[in-house]
């Protein structure tokens, strides 16, 4: 029985604007065991990033938690205060980001940025942060680490500089690991070796991963658990082969039916219609629902509750309401082998 | 029938609205609403100038000069020539604004123009550039002064210095925003689109790259305020008796011990003025910023 | 969907490249002399059938943007010749070219530096033919309006601004603009890249649809590989500026002939679980193009270089009817 | 760094040949006869036109100006007409004082300017920040030729804490320090207010890299993040605006030098425009003009230095 | 909280330092040091305390006496011999002797060195060395004011040897009562006491010249102890320089004189009528009460303390009379076109103008002003480019021909005579009284002059000149003569 390493139950995160506050995540509820790899999918402004920031303590300036808990190993986190919370940030939660272009000071060198959490969380002297970084830069596979300690981040490639961020990231052996679409910069060719990269490391470090991602392939690929959000909600979340074999939402279905599929030529797309609502649009009942072509009366009224599938398979969709459950799978499964 | 029922009113309204949200978000900014006031203020001063002041600004009174502040009929006091300094503060600042807003026009002419032609065609950069630069390391006083000697003193030859001066640092600006703006992807839709040069810079570069310029314009005039005020204390501007801030304090600053408030009100004055474009400009920079545009 | 032998019958060429290539120079130096070149297309032949949709693809600065910018003369080609149904256009002036400018148009990436934030989409679309036809007001007007629908716009985004819009309803302004002429032949850089996946699909159909519709070429330039096996008849593939191969999607994604090619399509992650996971990674980074490696130019990433690769650029020669490929061993499996 | 500086110097060279021609070329112009300056009300025509040979004056505009130029190519930068003394030595003697000037105006304006900018940054929105940001704008908008007589007046006269003028004791004794402090703040105030909000707004775009939440994340300590992190960045666009403002105090020393007395390099200028001096007019010119392309070189060097990034060559 | 105390922090150090400094400010620095190549008053100032003239012109009195010279004779109207003091000696060490008169003469003379100031030579036709300490100077034509000439201060005898040995321009060598010490373009000039000086060291031991462009930063540095001497008080300032209680005020008055002058050349200005309106439309009085004590209200052109004054000309000129001015205006239409009065940037020139200007501008004339930096100022009005304008004249030789000949005598129109007067009556007038020995007739010559020229309206005189210094009450002494030059020989600390 593996450990849980994070829960997060019922988060909540708003946004102080000039247009009053939005919740960018709402009612967010999922947790990661050790050596797992959780993914969050969605797209572009559904709340994954704000999500994985709120974890972290790391929310910008005019946003907050409102509601809910974070638990690390079973302790609160959520209400740590900030001096506390910096000390768990780096040795026991590590995060990567996007863009490996920006995410790097551009005026320290790489030796510097690498020692700086070595030396912050383990205490060790500066000749032995050295040693430790260069040992890391080997670790992830960076040919030259002595030479790469002493050179700045645009000296770099952005394969490069992204092993970096993840050097520095599990630097102080983190238990778990958030990486923000660590790879959605980068070409397929480096892509691959970055994800196979984490994925080593997860293993050898028995980590969990949080990874968040918009590319479904991406999920397939690395993923031992998938949680898929819209417009601030998760809507669906369950095993890799529960997303991808039997998907029951029906955005979750419009997702992956939006991807063209490389090895199948007769895949045709079938795109969701509409477009992503903006966080202060008000959406009474499911936030899908102006999209979703099985939306019901009840769906533009009440917001669905969780429904448990299997296992530990959730959907929050008025689908999965017994009576209807079974007649709409046909339909849905119908569509997805299409 | 489309057509009819798209007409005018929405498209003005519409065109209204950048405008509508520019402002909205400036007067968000308390230090910004507090510059345009006194703007307004000074600009209503100027206009209705013969109606708020008892006293021409050109009068003398050699036998009641230098009244201290609240005399008599004189709230300001009067000069060593007798004359009501209220009155010459009020006259005064249709000098500033017109003097300044001249130099600020055509500096912007100049820098708009030449700043376009160097970020556009990068074969006319480099010497344009060089050339600005040689504006640029003059230091502007200095500049003022050899066209002064040159053109002669009077306001008209202040408001060519000032905004010869300025063309250098409008230029600059100008040829930044362009050169980030030519990058942008609508430029180079245009120019698959086959419109000629021309219209690309007046259509769709020079909008885009108005908001650094407005800023500029706005600050540009609070310094060319101050410029012409430090020429007319050099005595290379205004021609005496004209009721001219700077000159005002060059004069009073003989007083200085006797009659402080000769300088000190013209001197406030000016830093108001010259302090309300600053920060109006400042205000504008936020509320013009495209990072905010997203919300 | 059209066959590979319906192709073949009317394969009529629209536009030929004859060893394109493009330099940008490289300053430096105590005098800003021009000390060397990025090269940034490399003598790339090829032709376009009317009506097909080529997709190019590669990596990120090999170069496809700006094959993509040459062609239309947004870009000197440094040399080469590039004809347009048999005319060359690469030395035209710019008057000259207004009537290939119909022709030929653009759809770009960035669905939010596309369009001048300042001008409402109506005169942005009104623009066009302000440019290229003597409609008055009123008829440009009623033009435009057509135009949005064409693309699944609202009439009544006519006076609306590009901020107001979201990704996928700028792209299809986008769109709108460029078939505004009735073009025969559109450039799409990485037209669907920016857009969230769903919107994405909506594009590609919206694409599809305007190609049936109106027998559009497609230069189709992406670096997702499942978008253009989805979306075009053949595929080209690029490497630091040169081309590596060129085939029909069914050929080139089922029957690589270069390892680059191999390596690039096992590099893919599938949206399946369980799919067939055994694949290469390329050892190291894109090399700089400013000092691209001698011979072939993949060779430093080549799990399968020997010598000759290091010395000589392989000849771009047809291996199979329609597959072209640039490679001494091309064909050998890396897998 | 050395394509960069030989570079520069190439380019300072023909900058210089431009502004020669463009301050030659406007006195040529400008009414009011040199010779007639040094002449003084009493002389009569012949006097004139004796100092007039005497001066080389008569010659046609592009003789006299091809002779300074070739003179001066050659290091020599002619005579005074009104003192005959060498420009060479009359510049040697006054520019100690501005440089002296500028430089204790830069520092001043460095350290109020970027204790002003940090803390309104790190403060943002807050009253401290309101307070700075007004102080800035004021600093901005004070006429320097005001301020000066009010300082005078306050700190010299009234209170006598300060000398009024002058700059003749060496800075680094008491008198020294006591005679730069009134006109380095008169001509600081406005660089400061400028570098205060250059610091104020390159801090607030830095906070929001994504650099700095990366540091936060590490778990730095907030107060490297703001010392290491943000500042370093930070002060990049900074050090521009010191560079220009450094170059534009030569300029501000003529009133400052005017109004406390200091015998400097503007006042030269002035001095030598108003007397129609055109080889001193030509020399003081270059001379800043020169210090001010140097300074942009400086501060090119000192960028290549901060931010590793550029690189020139 | 007397003076004393308020000289605070610099004038104990120096008292500490045992070395007494008399410090005088300057707005202008010294052109150069030497009496040959210069013509300016900041130069002369130094000037007159390092060099000797032959002859000088009474501070107190306005006599001329001898300085250098023991005595001369006039054998001839064309022949000056004259009689130098023995034993003096020259700083260098060099005895002053004939042929340092000589040499000085000649060099002044010789268009080869282009002095600005040769002119005062112009009549000397020859310079013979009688004998060691007699030279003898023949004039070209009898020279009424020559005396007055060999009293400028640009007529001081340098020394032969340290004019061939250096440059006289920085390092001046004379016999006066102070040594040259150093010099700092720009900043200041030092000066020592001669202990050798032929009638006693002077008490101050160390005079500094400094320069302090801005008048006000002067006065301050004099309410602070930094400074000790100031001259040539600026009327805005008198008032606050009255409230100083460190200072002594000295008031004298001067040879100078401030006028408003047509551009005779001009058609408009011909008329007599114009002339009339416009002198009638200028009150004098009150623009003299605006002086605050620093000028003499007096309508000669001549003034009192100049050779060739007449008390009954005081009031001779068109008086003020706005309703005639008025009048005239009306009548004949001057108000229409606009007129130019054309002004330099400095002195008490704004203050005319702006008081002349707005004074016309009461009596119905469209005055503009254009005011201009001296230098295209002197342009401008010498090239006749002008309306009105206002000149003045400092007159360091307090002769009246020295004032009329250059300033209004038609040899000179378009150069020194900026008005373009013309009167060939007048000329004659001028022309007797510089070549007449005779001082009694030169006196009637003179005063015939001015009567015509105020007949004319020819200028209006605004005022003449006060001279003024402010002093340090801790010191005493200062001589200051009405051409405004001082001595600082017998200035003693109290
Ligand atoms: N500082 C902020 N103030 C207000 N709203 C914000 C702020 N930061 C983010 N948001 C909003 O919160 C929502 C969720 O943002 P988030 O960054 O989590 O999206 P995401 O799922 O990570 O998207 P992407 O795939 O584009 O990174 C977005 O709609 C965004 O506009
Ligand atoms: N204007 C230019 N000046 C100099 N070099 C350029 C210019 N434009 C492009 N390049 C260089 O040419 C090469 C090819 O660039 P290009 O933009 O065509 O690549 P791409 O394949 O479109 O890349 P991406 O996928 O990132 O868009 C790159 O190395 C790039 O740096
Ligand atoms: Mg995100
Ligand atoms: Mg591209």
């Amino acid at each position: 029985m593996t450990e849980t390493l994070l829960e997060v139950n019922h988060l909540v995160t708003e946004f102080r604007t000039a247009n009053g506050s939005v919740q960018a995540v709402r009612d967010v509820s999922f947790k990661v065991d050790q050596g797992e790899t959780l993914c969050i999918v969605g797209e572009s402004g559904c709340g994954k990033s704000i999500t994985s920031l709120s974890v972290i303590g790391l929310l910008p300036s005019n946003g907050s938690v409102t509601s809910g808990e974070i638990k690390y190993e079973g302790k609160q986190i959520h209400n740590l205060s900030f001096e506390e919370m910096r000390k768990m940030r780096g040795s026991k939660i590590s995060m990567i980001f996007q863009e490996p272009m920006t995410a790097l000071n551009p005026v320290l060198t790489i030796g510097y940025q690498l020692r700086e959490p070595l030396m912050l969380h383990q205490g060790i002297g500066k000749a032995e942060a050295n040693r430790k970084g260069i040992e890391l830069l080997q670790q992830v596979g960076i040919p030259y680490p002595e030479r790469r300690m002493k050179q700045y981040p645009h000296e770099l490639s952005g394969g490069m500089r992204q092993r970096v961020m993840i050097a520095i990231a599990l630097a102080c052996r983190p238990g778990l690991l958030i990486a923000d679409e660590p790879t959605t910069a980068l070409d397929v060719t480096i892509q691959a070796q970055i994800l196979d990269l984490i994925n080593d490391l997860k293993e050898q470090l028995n980590m969990g991963v949080v990874l968040i991602t918009h590319d479904m392939g991406v999920v397939a690929e690395v993923a031992d658990r998938v949680m898929v959000m819209y417009a601030g909600k998760k809507v669906e979340e369950g095993t890799v082969e529960e997303i991808f074999n039997a998907p029951k939402h029906p955005y979750t279905i419009g997702l992956l039916n939006s991807v063209p599929n490389v090895d199948n030529p007769e895949f045709e797309l079938e795109p969701i219609p509409g477009s992503l609502p903006t966080l202060t649009e008000k959406i009474e009942g499911c936030r899908f629902h102006p999209r979703c072509k099985f939306a019901t009366d009840r769906c533009r009224m009440d917001a669905p509750p969780e429904f448990k599938v299997e296992g530990d398979h959730t959907v929050s969709c008025w689908l999965m309401d017994e009576e209807k459950m079974e007649e709409k799978e046909e339909e849905l499964d119908g569509h997805l082998v299409g | 029938m489309v057509q009819v029922a798209l007409q005018n009113p929405a498209q003005e309204k519409k065109k209204e609205k950048m405008f509508v949200t520019t402002m909205k978000r400036l007067l968000k900014n308390k230090l910004s609403v507090a510059g345009l006031l006194i703007i307004l203020l000074i600009i209503g001063m100027a206009f209705c100038a013969p109606w708020i002041v008892q006293h021409q600004p050109n009068t003398q009174d050699l036998r009641n000069s230098e009244l201290p502040l609240f005399s008599e009929g004189h709230w300001l006091g009067t000069d060593n020539y007798g004359r009501d300094v209220w009155s010459r503060i009020v006259y005064g600042s249709r000098v500033s604004l017109i003097v300044g807003f001249t130099a600020v026009v055509f500096g912007l002419i100049g820098g708009i123009t030449l700043g376009m032609l160097a970020g556009f065609y990068k074969k006319l950069d480099s010497p344009i550039m060089r050339f600005v630069d040689l504006l640029f390391s003059f230091p502007g006083i200095l500049l003022a002064m050899l066209i002064i000697a040159v053109l002669g003193t009077s306001l008209v030859n202040v408001a060519i210095a000032i905004s010869i001066w300025s063309v250098p640092s409008c230029a600059r600006i100008v040829r930044g925003s362009v050169l980030s703006i030519k990058q942008k992807e609508y430029i180079m839709a245009m120019k698959s689109l086959g419109a000629s040069d021309l219209r690309i810079m007046a259509k769709h570069i020079l909008p885009n790259a108005m908001a650094p310029i407005i800023v500029f314009a706005t600050m540009q005039m609070g310094s060319a305020i101050l410029s012409t005020a430090a020429l007319s204390y050099l005595g290379l501007g205004a021609q005496p008796p004209t009721p001219e801030w700077g000159a005002m304090i060059s004069q009073g600053q003989d007083y200085m011990w006797t009659s402080p408030h000769l300088t000190i009100v013209p001197g406030i004055v000016i830093m108001l003025v010259v302090f309300a474009f600053n920060v109006v400009g400042d205000g504008l920079r936020d509320a013009l910023d495209p990072n905010m545009d997203i919300h | 969907m059209v066959t590979l032998s319906d192709k073949t019958e009317q394969k009529r060429v629209l536009l030929k490249l004859d060893h394109v290539k493009k330099y940008f120079p490289i300053k430096g130096g105590v005098l800003q002399r021009v000390v060397g070149n990025v090269k940034a297309v490399e003598d790339v032949s090829l032709e376009l059938y009317e009506g097909e949709s080529l997709g190019v693809v590669g990596e990120s600065g090999c170069g496809k943007s700006t094959l993509g910018r040459t062609i239309l003369g947004l870009e000197d080609a440094t040399d080469g010749k590039i004809k347009f149904r048999k005319e060359e256009i690469q030395d035209l002036k710019r008057k000259e070219k207004l009537k290939f400018v119909k022709e030929m148009q653009m759809i770009f990436q960035d669905p939010f530096a596309s369009l001048n934030p300042r001008q409402r989409i109506g005169d942005a679309l009104e623009e066009v033919f302000i440019l290229h036809t003597d409609m008055k007001a009123k008829e440009r007007r009623k033009a435009v309006l057509d135009l949005l629908v064409e693309v699944g716009l609202k009439e009544e985004h006519y006076d609306k601004y590009p901020h107001e819009f979201s990704g996928g309803q700028r792209q299809r302004i986008g769109i709108a603009r460029a078939i505004a002429l009735n073009p025969s032949f559109i450039i799409c850089d990485e037209a669907v890249s920016a857009l969230d996946v769903s919107v994405q699909a909506q594009v590609l159909k919206l694409l599809k649809t305007l190609q049936d519709k109106y027998q559009l070429s497609y230069l189709f330039i992406s670096h997702d590989l499942g978008v253009v096996r989805y979306f075009c008849d053949r595929v080209l593939v690029m490497y630091l500026g040169s081309t590596v191969e060129l085939g029909t999607v069914e050929d080139l994604f089922e029957k690589p002939l270069h390892p680059y090619t191999q390596a690039l399509l096992s590099s893919i992650p599938r949206p399946a679980v369980n799919a067939n996971r055994s694949r290469v990674r390329l050892q190291g980074d894109i090399p700089n193009p400013a000092n691209p490696p001698s011979g072939c130019p993949f060779h430093t990433r080549c799990p399968i270089a020997q010598e000759v690769c290091k010395q000589d650029k392989p000849e771009w020669s047809e291996y199979e009817p329609d597959h072209f490929a640039a490679c001494h061993f091309a064909g050998t499996s890396i897998i | 760094m050395i394509g960069l500086i030989v570079r520069r110097l190439l380019q300072l060279v023909f900058l210089l040949i431009g502004i020669s021609f463009l301050v030659f070329s406007s006195m040529y112009v400008a009414p009011g006869d040199p010779a007639a300056m040094v002449g003084g009300p009493t002389a009569t025509e012949s006097d004139l036109e004796s100092i007039r040979e005497n001066l080389g004056l008569n010659d046609p505009f592009l003789v006299q100006y091809g002779r300074y130029l070739t003179n001066a190519l050659q290091g020599d930068f002619g005579y005074s007409y009104q003192t005959r003394q060498s420009v060479t030595e009359a510049i040697a003697i006054r520019i100690p004082n501005t440089v002296k000037l500028a430089i204790a105006s830069i520092i001043v304006a460095i350290f109020i300017g970027l204790l002003a900018g940090m803390i309104s940054a790190l403060r943002h929105n807050s009253w401290l920040d309101v307070s700075s940001t007004t102080f800035a704008l004021a600093g901005i908008s004070i006429p320097n030729f005001w301020l000066g007589a009010i300082l005078i007046l306050v700190f010299a006269v009234t209170l006598q804490w300060l000398p009024v003028g002058g700059l003749s004791a060496p800075w680094y004794t008491v008198e020294g320090m006591k005679q730069l402090v009134l006109p380095a703040i008169t001509l600081g105030t406005g660089s400061a207010a400028m570098i205060a909000r250059m610091t104020r707004s390159s801090m607030l775009e830095v906070k929001k890299a994504d650099y700095v939440r990366t540091a936060r994340a590490k778990g730095v300590k907030e107060r490297k993040v703001i010392g290491v992190h943000i500042l370093k960045n930070a002060l990049i666009p900074v050090v521009t605006v010191i560079g220009v403002n450094f170059g534009g105090l030569l300029g501000g020393t003529i009133i400052t030098e005017k109004v406390f007395a200091i015998n400097g390099v503007g006042r030269l200028m002035i001095d030598s425009i108003a007397m129609r001096d055109f080889p001193m007019v030509q020399g003081s010119v270059l001379l800043v003009a020169t210090l001010f392309v140097v300074v942009n070189l400086v501060t090119d060097i000192v960028y290549t230095m901060i931010d590793p990034r550029i690189s020139y060559d | 909280a007397c003076g004393g105390e308020s000289a605070s922090a610099p004038k104990d150090a120096e008292a500490a330092e045992g070395n007494e400094t008399f410090t005088y400010a300057t707005t202008t620095d010294a052109v150069g040091l030497s009496p040959i190549m210069t013509n300016d008053s900041p130069s002369s100032n130094v000037i007159e305390q390092v060099y000797e003239k032959l002859f000088n012109r009474n501070y107190e009195t306005g006599e001329i006496e001898p300085e250098l010279a023991e005595s001369y004779e006039n054998p001839d109207d064309l022949t000056w011999v004259i009689k130098l003091k023995e034993g003096v000696k020259f700083h260098d060490g060099t005895d002053f002797n004939a042929e340092a008169v000589k040499y000085t003469f000649d060099k002044l003379r010789d268009p080869a060195t282009a002095a600005p100031r040769a002119s005062l030579l112009e009549p000397v036709d020859t310079i013979t060395v009688l004998d060691d300490y007699t030279v003898e100077i023949k004039t070209k034509y009898p020279y009424g004011s020559f005396l007055a000439a060999l009293s400028h201060a640009n007529a001081s005898i340098v020394s032969p040897t340290a004019d061939q040995k250096q440059d006289l321009m920085k390092e001046p060598v004379g016999t006066g009562a102070f040594k040259f010490v150093s010099w700092t373009p720009g900043d200041q000039v030092v000066l020592e006491a001669n202990e050798e000086y032929r009638d006693g060291a002077p008490a101050i031991k160390k005079v500094v010249y400094r320069v302090v462009p801005e008048v006000s930063t002067a006065i301050s540095m004099l309410q602070t102890g930094e400074v000790n001497f100031i001259d040539g008080l600026p009327t805005e300032q008198i008032k606050r320089l009255e409230s100083m209680e460190n200072i002594n005020i000295e008031k004298k008055q001067g040879t100078s004189q401030y006028y408003l002058t047509f551009n005779h050349a001009k058609e408009m200005n011909k008329d007599p009528e114009f002339r009339k309106a416009v002198a009638s439309a200028i009150d004098r009085d009150a623009y003299v009460e605006k002086l605050n004590g620093l000028g003499v209200r007096s309508d000669s052109v001549i003034g009192p303390e100049v050779f060739g004054y007449d008390e009954s000309k005081d009031n001779a000129g068109t008086p003020y009379d706005l309703e005639a001015a008025k009048e005239l205006v009306e009548k004949n239409g001057y108000g229409e076109k606009p007129i130019k009065l054309l002004t330099a940037d400095r002195e008490n020139f704004m203050l005319m103008a702006e008081i002349v200007q707005s004074q016309l501008t009461e009596a119905g004339f469209n005055v503009q002003i254009e005011t201009m930096e001296w230098a295209a100022f002197l342009d401008t009005a010498r090239a006749g480019d002008y309306d009105l304008t206002f000149l003045s004249w400092s007159n360091v030789t307090a002769d009246g021909s020295e004032l009329l000949y250059p300033n209004f005598h038609s040899d000179n129109a378009g150069s020194s005579n900026r008005a373009f007067y013309n009167n060939p009556e007048f000329d004659k007038l001028v022309e007797a009284s510089r070549s007449t020995v005779d001082q009694e007739e030169r006196l009637n010559y003179l005063d015939q002059a001015n009567a015509l020229m105020l007949e004319d309206n020819a200028v209006v005189i605004m005022n003449h000149g006060v001279v003024t210094a402010a002093l340090d009450k801790n010191y005493e002494g200062l001589e200051l003569s009405a051409t405004g030059q001082w001595s600082l020989q017998n200035i003693v600390r109290k």
